[in-house]
């Protein structure tokens, strides 16, 4: 009988020793270039870490290659971050400036630290999921590919912009919660395979997973039927019923959600909102969306103040503002119509023209 | 696994090999040179973006012996087109707590991995897990005791604990006010069952951030989000503060935001105060000035719960149900805390239900009086404006 | 009316006519001293006070002929015992615009009152109305009839438009933006038929105020609200500005109250400044320096929708439809959008249904396209955060 | 035929000639002294206004009276604010001081201008509606003994302070958007007539007009019956039905909302919430419920800043500090559990102990 219930790998066993001294005892740190991190600790110990960007989705070869690096400078010890960027722990200050220029000739990029752009928090898209609109990848690397130099520390920004990608309104991360999300949406109502599911549709379970109640029974047909007028795309219950598919590739493609935070730094967590209701899929470059995202970081750092996050930003001057400044039209899709929906309305005469 | 056949032209995603940031097509290739599942999903892949959609469907229930999940099953929808995409399993691999490796382990499981995957990961999914992105129903089980060998598990999927996640804590972070990283391994170690044997109504996840910061963004995506906090002063050196200030900080500026203007700058004195009853703790004064200020030594979490993406209520994030709880290993309360909650929900709750939801959906009220807590103002924003309050039986005088 | 009985004692109401503010008690007995429905009153009340419990019921519908409201009908629940208040019906009087009358006039409405009913009055009624509390059914009719000969109409009642109200406006108050007791006057007589005869799903009210400081609380209790408002620049008296400063004012504070940061004041030129585009017209600015600021002088409405109190789905508070709209005599603009949201909600609305409510249903977007307006940013504080967008047919593709 | 449709009188026949001539001229204001306003014009004219109170309920007599005062010192011109007080159109400066001087003989209460506590706008009660949990009248003479001092000007507050009597949860006027509103509540289902309902209840109407869906057919009885777990006590099935009834005198009672305001002045409108949720009936004095609103004002006027409404300095200072500071208990009632309430549940860590 194979062993189970193990658990992961005693975090313990992966700790460079001067982090296993200095655990829980680090005093301050700094940011002595892009990329790296110098904290110094109450013994007056120090780490150096050193960010390198990945494509999270990676091979053996990659994990073989930084472990390599790992070896020759950090003695064997590295770590990811929470945004799939890489880090070097580098305990002897000698090897950091060796490290770098390492980096540099292998054409990793070193970045995403403080105030910069770090990596994009996406899914798994054309990749991996039944569920994905849109690919999370591609949509990933033609966003960073354009915003590099906000990651690399070449061009700056006011502050942290988390960006996220998710292939369907799953939303597999943080994309509600995010300074820009880019989000696969359907825009036609799934589409009933009325044979198919006269044999193998739940019946009452497919019409209890639409939460708007738009599915009702079709007895004729022994299958059910889906009110367009109360359809909201969601798919749900396309995860209930094999029968009921609603890819169309023709109107697939992804919505833009802007203002978004999770930290409580300064002000309270906030949903991202929408921006940009549609742009069609067009891979490879989804040029379209990459334009979007970088008009929006450009718009958002040029008109906000030191330290404001793209939300807050927002919340200082108003979403009717935002709109105009950033040239985006408004129209039905932005008002909100679910749940609470109410909550959103203006309920003040206080508005800017 | 070794590799015969020659991969088909990709015109389009060779296009993104090209830029500066690292692609994720080089690295498929890279897998593809010695993987015929790589090879097939480059393939499958290019398709998609040629046609613009999807080539994935859900099949069968695929698994490891003595577990209901951690294995995310995976078919091709065309196998005649891509036979080699035919099956494509991911395996979700419990991550390290704070994603901290050594070169050797690494290695260990790459080797594993060639021999029994793809070649290819997700370093990491968006829950925490090492990804390991396609194999077939056959190797799981080999794929699986090997790694056990390396002391690599798997993490949840299905209506169970999914793996949990955190920040590096005290690992990395001055700001840390709790052991992240062991919070993580101890519950994870002790709710094995739970994360292994879906028993659930749906998901349920818990991560760790040792600050407010979230740097695990664990209020916007888990049911319970154990954030460290503290609750007293905040420590302040002036003589760093100073030197913040002769280095052109803007002191004025810094306090204006301070959200609850608990921080003040007395220029002539050259001093800060802070007004320790009104600070929020928000980390902004601390985030600014890290050699000057330090978190409190009275330290804890605060708990929040409800946390999730938007299916199918809308999106919600967590909301406070313990402000302050200490964190001490071996974190009986907090395992006390999840136990009832999860007892409750587990009662409760409707197939495919987030905690957010069900609470929602039976009252905030209805939901502490189960799990045993007391309301606080600190749950809320806001009291309630509406005038439909619910009065029990036992509440009013009987009669009639 | 005359009187014969003596009034039983009210040894609980005699209390309230001791202490400093004016007693309701003293006035029903001040009537008692002349009429019997106010003893029926006085008696049925005190037993209110001592049952804590309300004596009155509604019975069938009583009014006068032509109307299908202006009427509320009362009916004790004890006749028996309170054979004088056993019918009690208010005559719902449309209040003079602005609340303004001459003495002339309220005689000879009391001296009618007095004739036909109890002799007690509202003034006035939540929504603005004159209430004549208290006569029979048999009186309705000459009451009304003697009513309209001093100009007095009734107000609305019922599924109508109900009596409009609005604040003084430019009569007594340097801050309207708008004529509103001509608004109020003209719409008033305008939609008579409206008001008159119910033929709506529920009540539909109308409030004007001259600016946003809302003194007729127009916002939180008018299914329209108008809101005068202005689009260009506060108008400046920097002269006056600074005698407010040589008085005393801390214009550091008056300027940190701004809620969008429009309002800067240099010290060291003694200037105020004003940023337009970024004014909201809080009036705070206006209001803590009326002899320096005014209101601008391209002058309009803002149109706020769905005020409500909170049956049956919560309390609303009314939100912008309109930004700005012009609003000069004969308003036909106004006009002109009234009629299509009473349409629409006629058309679209439930029994019962407020517009407010009705808007939450079948949502705003919806709304807008039925009444012919295009979505602005400023209808809302904030675009959608979940993803369910609404597509519709036309906006697609069509296919399979 | 009587004349019908011929509206309201011509508010130009009802305005005195000052105001006439500068009518859409005002140029400002001030308050030379509490209750009273003094209205200048572009023409330099001048109008004072001398605002008293009312008990709203008034009998002929007083409407007289109110008529003889103004004859002597207005030309008979008066007018009635939005909150129910009566105010005397001075034209004549010369009569000022005589008005105020038989004001005050009679006994009249002059104030509630600016900086105060004005009438508390309140419904009927007992006295006229067949719904009233509470006597709105006598809550409000109550509460304005005791507040009287605010209204006169003897003692300040920090900004205007709206109090709201309402006495059921139809809340006539604006208790949802008042500094502090009583409103009366029940704290028991509705009880069926069972009898009664065979005969006259509209089953399908009755079951309909329930938000919460609390009512279910009882076929044996020919009537309905109510679920105890989802009845909200609203009362909207009595209003529907008469064989329900809610009425409860041992248990209904008034519940105390703060912070809510209609201005758009500074800050947005806002709701108000609930502080108390329950206090018993107590007339003819309801001594809990004086003494909780003079409680809740003088809190809010030792601790907000000048100008500050209740619902600005609660606001500033956050919920939890206000129930501590007002020292009053949190309870399950506070929380939220209709439509909206999770958007009022607090989703940041930040909070104070
Ligand atoms: C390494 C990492 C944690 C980990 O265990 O992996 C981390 C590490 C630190 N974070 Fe973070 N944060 C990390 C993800 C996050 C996230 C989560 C995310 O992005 O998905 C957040 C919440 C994001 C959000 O609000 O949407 C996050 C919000 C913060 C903040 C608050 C930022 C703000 O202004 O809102 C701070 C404070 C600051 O920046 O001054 C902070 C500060 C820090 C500090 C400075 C803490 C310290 O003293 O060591 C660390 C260096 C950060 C840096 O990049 O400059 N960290 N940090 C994560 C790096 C991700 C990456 O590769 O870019
Ligand atoms: C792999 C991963 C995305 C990635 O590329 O990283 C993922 C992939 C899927 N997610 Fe997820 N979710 C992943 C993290 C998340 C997260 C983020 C997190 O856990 O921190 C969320 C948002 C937080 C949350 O849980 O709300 C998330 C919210 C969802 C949802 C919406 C749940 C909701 O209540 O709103 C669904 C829908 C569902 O459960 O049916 C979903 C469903 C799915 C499914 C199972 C959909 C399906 O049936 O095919 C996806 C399987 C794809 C695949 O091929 O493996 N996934 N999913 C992430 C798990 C990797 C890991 O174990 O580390
Ligand atoms: C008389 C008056 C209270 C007062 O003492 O001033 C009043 C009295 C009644 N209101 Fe009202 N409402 C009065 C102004 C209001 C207001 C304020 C306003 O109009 O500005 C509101 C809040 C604003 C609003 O309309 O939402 C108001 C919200 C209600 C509601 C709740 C409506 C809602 O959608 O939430 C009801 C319940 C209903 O319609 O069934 C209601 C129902 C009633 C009924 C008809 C209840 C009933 O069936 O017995 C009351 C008749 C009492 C009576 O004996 O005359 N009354 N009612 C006010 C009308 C006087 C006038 O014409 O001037
Ligand atoms: C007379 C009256 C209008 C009428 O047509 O009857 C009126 C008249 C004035 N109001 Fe008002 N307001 C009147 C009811 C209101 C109301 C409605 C209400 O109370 O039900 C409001 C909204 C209340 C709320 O927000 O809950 C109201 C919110 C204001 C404000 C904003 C107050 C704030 O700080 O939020 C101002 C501006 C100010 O006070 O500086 C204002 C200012 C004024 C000024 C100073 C305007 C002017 O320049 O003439 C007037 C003298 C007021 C005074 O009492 O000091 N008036 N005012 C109403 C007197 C009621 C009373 O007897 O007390
Ligand atoms: S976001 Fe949707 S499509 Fe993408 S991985 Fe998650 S469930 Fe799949
Ligand atoms: S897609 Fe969503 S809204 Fe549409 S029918 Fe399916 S479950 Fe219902
Ligand atoms: S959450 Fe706090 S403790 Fe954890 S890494 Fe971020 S700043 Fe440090
Ligand atoms: S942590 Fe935040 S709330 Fe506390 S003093 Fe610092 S800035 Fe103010
Ligand atoms: S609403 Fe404006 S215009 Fe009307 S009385 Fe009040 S301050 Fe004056
Ligand atoms: S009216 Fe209000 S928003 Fe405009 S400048 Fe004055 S204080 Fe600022
Ligand atoms: S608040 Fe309720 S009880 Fe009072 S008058 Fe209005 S409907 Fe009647
Ligand atoms: S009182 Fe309200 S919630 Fe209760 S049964 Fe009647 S309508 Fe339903």
């Amino acid at each position: 009988m194979a062993r189970t219930d193990f658990g992961p790998p005693d975090y313990k066993t992966m700790l460079p020793p001067v982090i296993k001294r200095n655990y829980g005892k680090w005093l301050y740190h700094e940011v002595p270039q892009p990329g790296v991190l110098r904290h110094v600790s109450e013994t007056g110990e120090e780490l150096y870490s050193v960010r390198v960007a990945s494509a999270r989705l990676v091979s053996s070869e990659f994990i073989r290659d930084i472990s390599d690096i790992a070896e020759k400078y950090c003695d064997g010890f590295l770590r990811f971050t929470t945004r799939n960027n890489v880090e070097f722990l580098v305990s002897d200050k000698a090897k950091l400036e060796p490290l770098l220029k390492e980096l540099d000739e292998k054409d990793y990029l070193v970045g995403g630290v403080g105030l910069s752009i770090s990596n994009i928090v996406h899914t798994q898209g054309w990749i991996h999921c039944k569920s994905a609109v849109t690919d999370a990848s591609g949509l990933t690397k033609n966003i960073m590919d354009t915003m590099v130099d906000y990651f690399t520390g070449k061009k700056s920004v006011p502050s942290r912009c988390r960006i996220a990608v998710a292939c369907c309104v799953n939303m597999c991360g943080a994309c509600h919660c995010s300074d820009i999300a880019v989000v696969g949406i359907h825009r036609t109502i799934p589409r009933i395979n009325h044979e198919l599911a006269s044999k193998i549709c739940e019946i009452p379970n497919t019409i209890a997973s639409c939460p708007t109640g738009a599915i009702r029974p079709n007895p004729k047909l022994k299958s059910v039927e889906i009110n367009h007028e109360k359809c909201m795309m969601c798919g749900n219950c396309t995860v209930v019923c094999p029968a009921i598919k609603i890819m169309d590739p023709e109107n697939d493609g992804v919505s833009i959600w802007v203002g978004g935070k999770v930290s409580n730094a300064r002000s309270k967590p906030m949903f991202s909102r929408l921006a940009i209701p549609f742009i069609p899929n067009n891979p490879p470059f989804w040029p379209e969306v990459t334009d979007a995202v970088k008009h929006l970081v450009e718009v958002w750092a040029s008109n906000a103040r030191p330290g404001e996050r793209m939300g807050e930003w927002i919340g200082r001057i108003g979403w009717e503002r935002f709109f105009a400044i950033a040239d985006l039209p408004f129209t039905d899709k932005h008002l909100d119509d679910f749940t609470h929906a109410n909550t959103t309305f203006r309920s003040t005469t206080q508005f800017k023209y | 696994m070794d590799v015969e056949k020659k991969v088909a032209a990709t015109p389009l995603l060779d296009e993104l090999e090209k830029g500066d940031w690292p692609s994720f097509v080089t690295e498929i290739k890279k897998a593809a040179k010695t993987s015929k599942m790589a090879q097939g999903l480059l393939e499958q892949v290019e398709a998609s973006y040629v046609e613009k959609t999807g080539h994935w469907k859900h099949g069968g229930i695929v698994g490891v012996k003595g577990y209901g999940g951690g294995v995310v099953g995976r078919y091709t929808d065309d196998p005649d087109r891509f036979p080699d995409a035919r099956e494509f399993h991911t395996m979700r691999v419990n991550q390290v707590p704070g994603f901290f490796y050594t070169s050797e382990k690494l290695r260990a499981l790459a080797d594993i991995w060639d021999k029994y995957g793809s070649g290819l990961y997700n370093m990491h999914g968006s829950t925490g897990d090492i990804i390991l992105l396609g194999t077939t129903t056959e190797n799981l089980q080999p794929c699986f005791d090997a790694l056990g060998e390396i002391d690599f598990d798997l993490g949840g999927s299905g209506g169970a604990l999914r793996t949990l996640s955190c920040c590096c804590g005290e690992a990395r972070c001055e700001k840390s006010c709790i052991d992240a990283m062991d919070m993580m391994y101890d519950l994870t170690m002790y709710y094995q069952n739970e994360m292994h044997r879906p028993a659930w109504p749906y998901k349920f996840k818990i991560k760790i951030s040792g600050c407010p910061n979230d740097c695990a963004a664990a209020s916007a995506r888990s049911d319970m989000a154990l954030i460290g906090t503290w609750r007293d002063a905040i420590q302040v050196n002036q003589e760093e503060v100073r030197k913040y200030v002769a280095d052109g900080m803007n002191m004025v500026q810094v306090c204006r935001k301070c959200p609850t203007e608990a921080l003040g700058w007395d220029e002539k004195n050259q001093t800060l105060s802070i007004k320790t009853e009104d600070c929020v703790r928000c980390m902004h004064c601390i985030n600014v000035m890290p050699k000057a200020l330090r978190i409190g030594k009275e330290r804890g979490i605060t708990v929040q719960i409800g946390g999730k993406a938007p299916v199918v209520k809308g999106a919600m994030i967590g909301w406070i149900l313990v402000p302050f709880m200490k964190a001490e290993a071996p974190y009986t309360e907090i395992k006390d805390l999840v136990s009832r909650i999860t007892e409750f929900w587990a009662e409760h709750g409707k197939n495919r239900e987030r905690l957010g939801e069900l609470v929602e959906r039976l009252s905030l009220a209805t939901f502490l009086e189960g799990v045993g807590l007391k309301p606080l103002p600190q749950m809320v924003s806001a009291p309630r404006a509406n005038p439909y309050i619910f009065w029990k039986e036992e509440e009013v005088v009987k009669n009639g």
